[in-house]
């Protein structure tokens, strides 16, 4: 369930440790689930399927790198539009390549496979929470840790966060800002690649347009909540999906769907009373352009 | 030679700020550059270090030509930069902010607890003190300072650029840093040295490189030469002496009773401070910058809470009102810091020159743009701001010039009661000399001044009394006229040094 | 850099990207197939091809350029706000409702229709900063989490208690407004309705007050550095809850236009389908946050948006590639060449980086 | 690949000697047709009445409302003979134009405009929603039945509100659940949704989701429960899981209504289509399919459907519209 949105957001996260506000998330997710699926149906293969739909982002998001540092453009008008061509471009492909419109669904398309973990699989209710999830669940937590270890105690992950905290002193020490922004770039791309696979092959095995539904402002708004950092976002992330688990449990009740439809998000507003200016949250709005 | 630069030239737009200049460094050498604010120093040195390239001109490093395209390159070449406004990064230790860029590895991992090692080590070595598990924004400028140069070193630099590195320490931390370059200059590292402080030419350079007007002046070896002489060809003319009249105190401009600040720790940092500014003097604040002084003005002008205490200006109980309360009240505040206080950088001359005079430049809340307008050029002129327009952006400006607008701002309120900290830091001897002689002139009007100033010539020379602050308190009191440098170094080190 | 200077350069670099950008979408056309000199008459001619379609153009800019003009105010007082959408919403209902339910003569409605549309987007934005003020809650987390709150919570308005009773009754939507609140329409045949007007009033008032009050010279302060700013005696706060409050104020306003000129009853998802608030963001973000430019930037927008419904009706070029086409002429408007593109990447490495 | 399972009273009977006809028809939509089956429907009706009466046919799409009337008022400009549009969110718009259009022919599927140059084809879903929900009654065997819907909004009470009351007909102690995805481009939440009624004990889960449904079936697969699509008979793609569909043929009405207008029948006012005239129905009971009965619905149940099916269109047993305001 949190899957896609962590791993979108842990892309997220990269690109702002890197000085890039990237609110096209919700695209490159987008574009993930529709070549995760088209890379399904040319190989064959699931597995190469993931690989296609992380290399078709990363191509897409080469794109958001090349305006948005090349040619200087204002990344979140760049972001915001690569939305709406994500959206465009999907739906359009649907129909040039599956020949459908709005849903590509095959009965017999096989998707990521369930694995169940021994011994934690039998632990009641727990083991069917903990177990019984696509590869791709299992790798994001492993993700979580490598980029955690990646930001926080490599020599690339510090000039990373030097050239995020400090762009001109970066520049100043030969650090160049650029390949490491571009770097992020394509890292986020390849983990909102992988969270379009999750999406299109490991939660359903099929794609609809604008199936993303939202779930990449969700991922922003985790990794704001997470202050940019894998931990954090993972925290972010899984306390949104916990909520909104609780939501739809709520819907049999007399409240009128709307209002527990609002709960993740009220109560993410809330969440912020307590998680507030650590510090990074300030360079986080230096560089997302809220300068305060 | 080491280094040659060549008929280098570098031109704005229409404004030139280097006109064919020629640049020698030899090895082991400590090799002054001064000039007016806007005379082409720091252009020069960004030339060198790859940040900016030159519309002509070549740089020659032990006699093969070369083209620095990025400061990567310059690295490479052995020439490290200290910047005028620092390049550190604030939330990371000082040891990662003097190994990025050739940071220790094990394994593939980045190996801090060596950076620490390696960062002491070279502190011992070139005997500059840090602390190396600090934050760097939690360091005092001094330190900050001494971080830069051990960045460079770590680098490898063998040619060290530092661009008005005093400007910003106290005499203690002058004096430090002035030893450590000749230190430098003795294990075989070559020194390129801007400031405007002539004394401190005097003391370290071997040669001198004049600039004026984006061009070479002269190029002095220093046994040679004089100070008279090198203001002479900074500025093109003769300083006056600075005459100082008595005082004739009226009265009490400013009364501060029993002030206490605390810190973010919940320590007072300004402990129970009294004392009065009368119309017709001026008062200094001497002491080792961390003692208070910041804390003290910001809470005068509202800018900082006070936790107890009263603060009376012109007879109205200003305590903890509001900055614009206050304002209106008769203050006017040169601040510390032009960037981050003094002005806004993105913003044009004009617009950084009306804050402050919003009402006086309005009716009914709509701005009078052609006396706005004609108020800044006037300034400028008066001034001598070195810029191309009043449109210019306020970046644009060399630090020096914008120090100049800020202090024309400030006078311009023509209020009763005046701060002044540091009005003439990065500021160079022309202009300065201009300042102080307005700042006179002031007093002379009637006008309460409070001067802050870590440079203790300037305290001296302007002060009618001299308040000395140590650990947030006043240690003592002396008369402007009369005090001796050792009498104040003495109350500012509470009979023993800070630094050590 | 003089100004004469610096008006040709801005002007330039647009029509640059703009060709560069028609290039790009050209080969879009090329690859499925379709004509590009048709395409692109077409997609003139959807925009500007005659007055019924000017007027349709004006139409789709006017929520656009509210949003943007909003967003303009805050962004120069320095504050991010990403919660237009949810601002515009509740501007929109509240404005439906009171049209609705406030007896009285028609005109009264539509002025009383109209002020609490601007308050209730300017209230509901001005919660934000306060909060960003007062508990230091990020604005940019809290702005556009407030938008879900918004558009639920007028969803369940118009789903529930002020449903439509009238007709078929299908949609959550409210009832229709009486024709007597209705804004009217500036000629008859088109869309266009006073609301074009109240916007474009809204630009040259804004114009005038960033360039020639104290209060506009506060905010920008305010915005460009808040210490200086403070240090001059100008309250960060007020300035701040100003700028939302003036920002979610015309976002709520676009919404009530929309509804008061365009579909005369509140209905749940047709302010948020458009995009409108995204489009208002990047008009915002293309002008520097200037007034005049937000309103070029939204009519080109809308153009856009227009061209490429005129592209969808007319040519064999299917919808998606239009919407394709349309963003990225976008992202190349947004980019920046030549001479100021080195001029821009100094301030911005001077600024670090900036929006 | 797309198109299963044709709805049965084939539009094509009788089209055969089409005369040569210089018509010009449009079929403006005021949204995308994306992913609603329903409208691809109509598109496809569309386009087969235009081929087999050789008429000019065109379809337009629109983004979002305002979009809509523009594209409405440009197809007027573009003087077509005859402009088609659908649902309800054409309602306020078209009632704009069509009154000031007196001479142009529209017609409106879904929902009914009264206007004199309108025609409104419309449908009555919860003639069929009730009898799928008899059959769910007759059919489950935990007596838990669920519907993952789209929205909470009033047009799915279309759907939800006759199917309970079928479905407490004929099983009053069966508990119905109700789940909303939000949206209706969502088969994971959709996917979701199932698998949580699934878990609280449903064997029967309904879609009523738009492209949300696939996620449902989806589920259905996974966990073998059974499951039901909406517009068109979808059994065929999966008759183990998919048992049942609920049919409403926009692409017959808009066929009919360009046959009509080509032949010279045509006329304003509103008409309906419900069980009776076969315009909405369930495979298996009002309308033949080429999937096998899966024995979770027998042949008995269908039996008493159809019974019901034959109250409801002889006007023994009468029902409300949700819709309908009091
Ligand atoms: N990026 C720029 N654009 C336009 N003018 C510039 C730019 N950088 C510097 N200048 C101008 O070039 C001249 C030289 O500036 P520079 O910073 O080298 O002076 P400086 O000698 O270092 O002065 P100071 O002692 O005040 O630091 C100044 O007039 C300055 O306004
Ligand atoms: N010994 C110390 N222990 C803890 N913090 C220190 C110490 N010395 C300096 N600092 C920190 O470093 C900062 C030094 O700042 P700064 O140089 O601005 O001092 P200051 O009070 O403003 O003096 P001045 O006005 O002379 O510059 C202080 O604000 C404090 O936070
Ligand atoms: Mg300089
Ligand atoms: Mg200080």
């Amino acid at each position: 369930m949190v899957t896609p949105i962590l791993l979108a957001a842990l892309g997220g996260a990269l690109c702002a440790r890197a000085g890039v506000f990237n609110v096209a998330l919700e695209g490159l997710v987008l574009v993930g689930a529709f070549s995760g699926i088209l890379g399904n149906y040319l190989t064959g293969s699931v597995f190469l399927a993931v690989i296609f739909a992380v290399v078709c982002v990363m191509l897409f998001s080469l794109l958001f790198g090349y305006v948005s540092i090349h040619l200087q453009a204002n990344p979140i008008v760049v972001g915001i539009s690569l939305n709406f061509l994500a959206l465009g471009l999907t739906t359009f492909c649907l129909r040039a390549i599956f020949n459908v419109k709005g849903t590509y669904y095959d009965k017999n398309m096989v998707g990521l496979p369930k694995w169940d973990i021994p011994l934690v699989q039998d632990i009641p209710w727990l083991g069917g929470v903990l177990s019984g999830h696509s590869p791709l669940v299992y790798l994001t937590i492993v993700i979580v840790l490598l980029l955690h270890l990646f930001l926080f105690k490599t020599i690339v992950g510090f000039r990373l966060l030097a050239v995020g905290e400090n762009g001109i002193a970066a520049k100043s020490m030969g650090i160049g800002i650029r390949r490491y922004q571009y770097g992020a770039i394509l890292a986020c791309g390849a983990l909102c690649g992988l969270a379009g696979a999750q999406l299109s092959l490991g939660q359903v095995t099929m794609f609809t347009e604008g199936m993303t539904s939202g779930r990449g402002f969700i991922a922003l708004v985790a990794m704001m909540l997470g202050q940019s950092s894998p931990l954090g976002t993972m925290g972010a992330s899984l306390l949104f999906g916990f909520m909104d688990a609780v939501s739809i449990r709520l819907q049999g009740l007399s409240i009128p769907t709307q209002f527990t439809m609002m709960i993740p998000y009220v109560v993410t507003l809330i969440s912020l009373f307590f998680f507030k200016d650590k510090g990074y949250l300030a360079e986080a709005q230096k560089t997302s352009g809220s300068s305060r | 030679m080491l280094l040659q630069m060549e008929q280098i030239t570098k031109t704005y737009g229409e404004l030139t700020a280097n006109k064919a200049v020629d640049f020698t460094l030899r090895e082991g050498e400590v090799h002054a550059i001064v000039g007016e604010n806007g005379a082409g120093k720091t252009t020069l040195m960004r030339i060198l270090y790859g940040m900016e390239q030159p519309t002509s001109g070549a740089i020659r490093i032990r006699g093969k030509e070369a083209s620095f395209g990025s400061p990567r390159d310059a690295i490479t070449s052995g020439i490290g930069m200290v910047h005028q406004h620092f390049m550190l990064f604030s939330s990371f230790t000082v040891a990662e902010n003097v190994v990025i860029g050739a940071e220790p590895v094990k394994g593939a991992w980045f190996d801090r607890r060596k950076a620490v090692e390696r960062v002491n080590e070279l502190s011992r070595t070139y005997g500059i003190p840090v602390e190396p598990e600090r934050k760097a924004g939690e360091c005092s400028l001094g330190a900050q300072q001494r971080v830069e140069i051990l960045k460079v070193l770590h680098q490898g630099a063998e040619i060290i650029v530092l661009d008005e590195p005093t400007a910003v320490l106290t005499p203690l931390e002058v004096k430090e840093l002035l030893a450590a370059i000749r230190r430098l200059a003795g294990q075989g590292k070559s020194i390129i040295l801007i400031t405007h402080k002539l004394h401190e030419v005097m003391e370290v350079a071997d040669r001198i490189t004049v600039l004026r007007g984006g061009q070479v002046t002269g190029v002095l070896e220093k046994a040679e030469t004089n100070v008279e002489e090198l203001s002479r060809l900074m500025v093109g003319r003769e300083l006056a002496e600075l005459n100082k009249s008595r005082p004739m105190p009226g009265e009490a401009s400013l009364r501060v009773d029993k002030l206490l600040v605390r810190g973010d720790n919940g320590k007072p940092v300004v402990d129970e401070v009294s004392f009065r500014v009368a119309q017709g003097e001026i008062v200094g604040i001497a002491g080792v910058s961390g003692n208070g002084q910041s804390e003290l003005i910001q809470s005068l002008c509202g800018l900082r809470r006070a936790d107890q205490g009263t603060v009376a200006l012109n007879g109205r109980d200003v305590t903890n009102k509001l900055p614009g309360v206050i304002r209106e009240a008769g203050l006017a505040h040169i601040p510390e810091d032009r960037y981050q206080w003094g002005t806004a950088k993105d913003r044009t001359l004009v617009e950084n020159g009306l804050m402050g005079h919003q009402s006086k430049f309005s009716r009914s809340g709509v701005l009078q743009k052609k006396r706005i307008h004609q108020a800044v050029s006037d300034w400028v002129q008066k001034f001598g701001v070195k810029t191309s327009s009043v449109q210019e952006k306020a970046q644009n400006l060399s630090g020096g010039n914008l120090q100049k607008l800020i202090v024309a701002r400030e006078l311009a309120q023509e209020t009763p009661f005046l701060i002044a900290a540091e009005p003439t830091r990065g500021v160079d001897i022309g202009a300065m000399e201009f300042i102080h002689k307005q700042l006179l002139d002031k007093r002379t009007e009637g006008g309460a001044i409070l001067l802050v100033s870590s440079e203790l010539s300037e305290v001296m020379k302007l002060s009618d009394r001299i308040l000395v602050m140590y650990e947030g308190k006043i240690a003592g009191e002396l008369d402007g006229h009369e005090a001796t440098e050792e009498a104040i170094s003495l109350l500012m080190a509470g009979g023993k040094s800070k630094h050590e | 850099m003089n100004k004469r200077k610096e008006w040709a350069s801005s002007l330039l670099h647009p029509a640059m990207a703009m060709v560069f950008g028609l290039l790009v979408g050209a080969v879009a056309v090329l690859l499925v197939g379709a004509s590009v000199g048709e395409t692109y008459a077409e997609m003139w001619k959807g925009a500007f091809g005659s007055f019924y379609y000017l007027t349709n153009t004006l139409t789709r800019a006017t929520p656009i350029l509210l949003i943007a003009l909003g967003l303009s105010m805050a962004f120069r007082a320095g504050f991010f706000n990403l919660g237009a959408e949810g601002q515009m919403v509740l501007g929109a209902v509240s404005a439906a409702l009171t049209a609705l339910y406030l007896p009285g003569p028609g005109w009264l409605k539509l002025i009383a229709a109209i002020v609490a549309g601007v308050a209730a987007g300017g209230i509901w934005a001005a919660f934000a900063g306060w909060l960003d003020a007062k508990y230091k809650i990020n604005l940019l987390i809290s702005t556009l989490l407030l938008n879900y709150v918004a558009i639920y919570f007028a969803g369940y308005l118009v789903a529930k208690p002020f449903k439509d009773t009238t007709g078929s009754a299908a949609l959550a939507q409210t009832p229709m407004i009486d024709k007597g609140a209705w804004l009217p329409k500036l000629f008859t045949g088109s869309s266009l309705h006073a609301g074009f007007l109240l916007s474009i009033a809204a630009v040259v008032i804004l114009f005038w007050v960033v360039r020639s009050t104290s209060f506009g010279y506060n905010l920008t302060m305010t915005g460009s550095n808040g210490q200086f700013a403070a240090y001059g005696g100008v309250r960060r706060v007020p300035m701040m809850l100003a700028g939302m409050m003036i920002s979610g104020g015309l976002a709520g306003l676009a919404g009530t236009v929309e509804v008061l000129g365009m579909q005369y009853r509140y209905l749940d998802g047709a302010l948020v389908t458009p995009g409108y608030a995204w489009s208002g963001l990047m008009a915002a973000l293309l002008a520097n946050s200037n007034p005049i430019g937000a309103a070029l930037a939204s009519i080109l927008l809308a153009a856009l948006q227009t061209g490429a419904m005129g592209v969808e009706r007319n040519t064999e070029v299917p919808l998606e590639i239009a919407s394709v086409i349309q963003a990225v002429i976008v992202v190349f408007v947004s980019a920046k060449f030549g001479y100021s593109f080195i001029k821009r990447r100094k301030a911005r490495n001077d600024r670090g980086s900036a929006v | 690949k797309e198109k299963d399972g044709a709805s049965s009273p084939s539009p094509g009977a009788g089209g055969s000697a089409a005369p040569k006809s210089d018509k010009k028809v449009v079929l403006v939509l005021p949204e995308k047709i994306g992913v609603n089956p329903f409208f691809q429907l109509m598109d496809e009706g569309v386009k087969k009445a235009g081929k087999e009466f050789n008429v000019t046919t065109k379809t337009v799409e629109s983004t979002d409302p305002n979009a809509f009337e523009q594209n409405l008022r440009a197809a007027l400009a573009d003087k077509y003979d005859l402009i088609i549009t659908a649902t309800f969110q054409a309602e306020d718009a078209l009632k704009k134009v069509a009154a000031e259009n007196p001479k142009q022919a529209f017609t409106i599927i879904d929902t009914v405009v009264d206007l004199p140059n309108v025609r409104s084809v419309s449908f009555r879903e919860y003639e069929s929603s009730y009898l799928l929900g008899a059959l769910a009654g007759l059919s489950t065997k935990k007596n838990v039945v669920g519907m993952v819907a789209a929205a909470d909004i009033p047009l799915i009470k279309k759907w939800t509100t006759p199917f309970e009351q079928g479905l407490k007909a004929t099983n009053p102690n069966a508990k119905f659940l109700v789940n909303y995805v939000g949206g209706f481009t969502d088969p994971v939440k959709a996917k979701e949704l199932a698998l949580l009624q699934f878990g609280q004990g449903a064997d029967f889960i309904i879609g009523a989701s738009a492209a949300g449904d696939f996620g449902v079936f989806e589920a259905a697969k996974e966990k073998n429960f059974f499951t039901s699509g909406q517009d068109m008979d979808h059994t065929s793609k999966d008759p183990d899981h998919i048992v049942m569909s609920q049919i409403k043929s926009t692409d017959v009405a808009a066929y009919e209504t360009i046959k009509e207008f080509v032949n010279g029948s045509y006329k304003a006012g509103a008409i309906d289509y419900g069980l009776k005239e076969k315009g909405v129905g369930l495979p298996f009971v009002t309308h033949e399919t080429q999937t096998k009965l899966n024995p979770f619905i027998t042949q008995e149940t269908i039996n008493k459907v159809k019974e019901l099916n034959d109250q409801i269109v002889s006007g023994k047993l009468v029902l409300q519209n949700p819709l309908a305001q009091k």
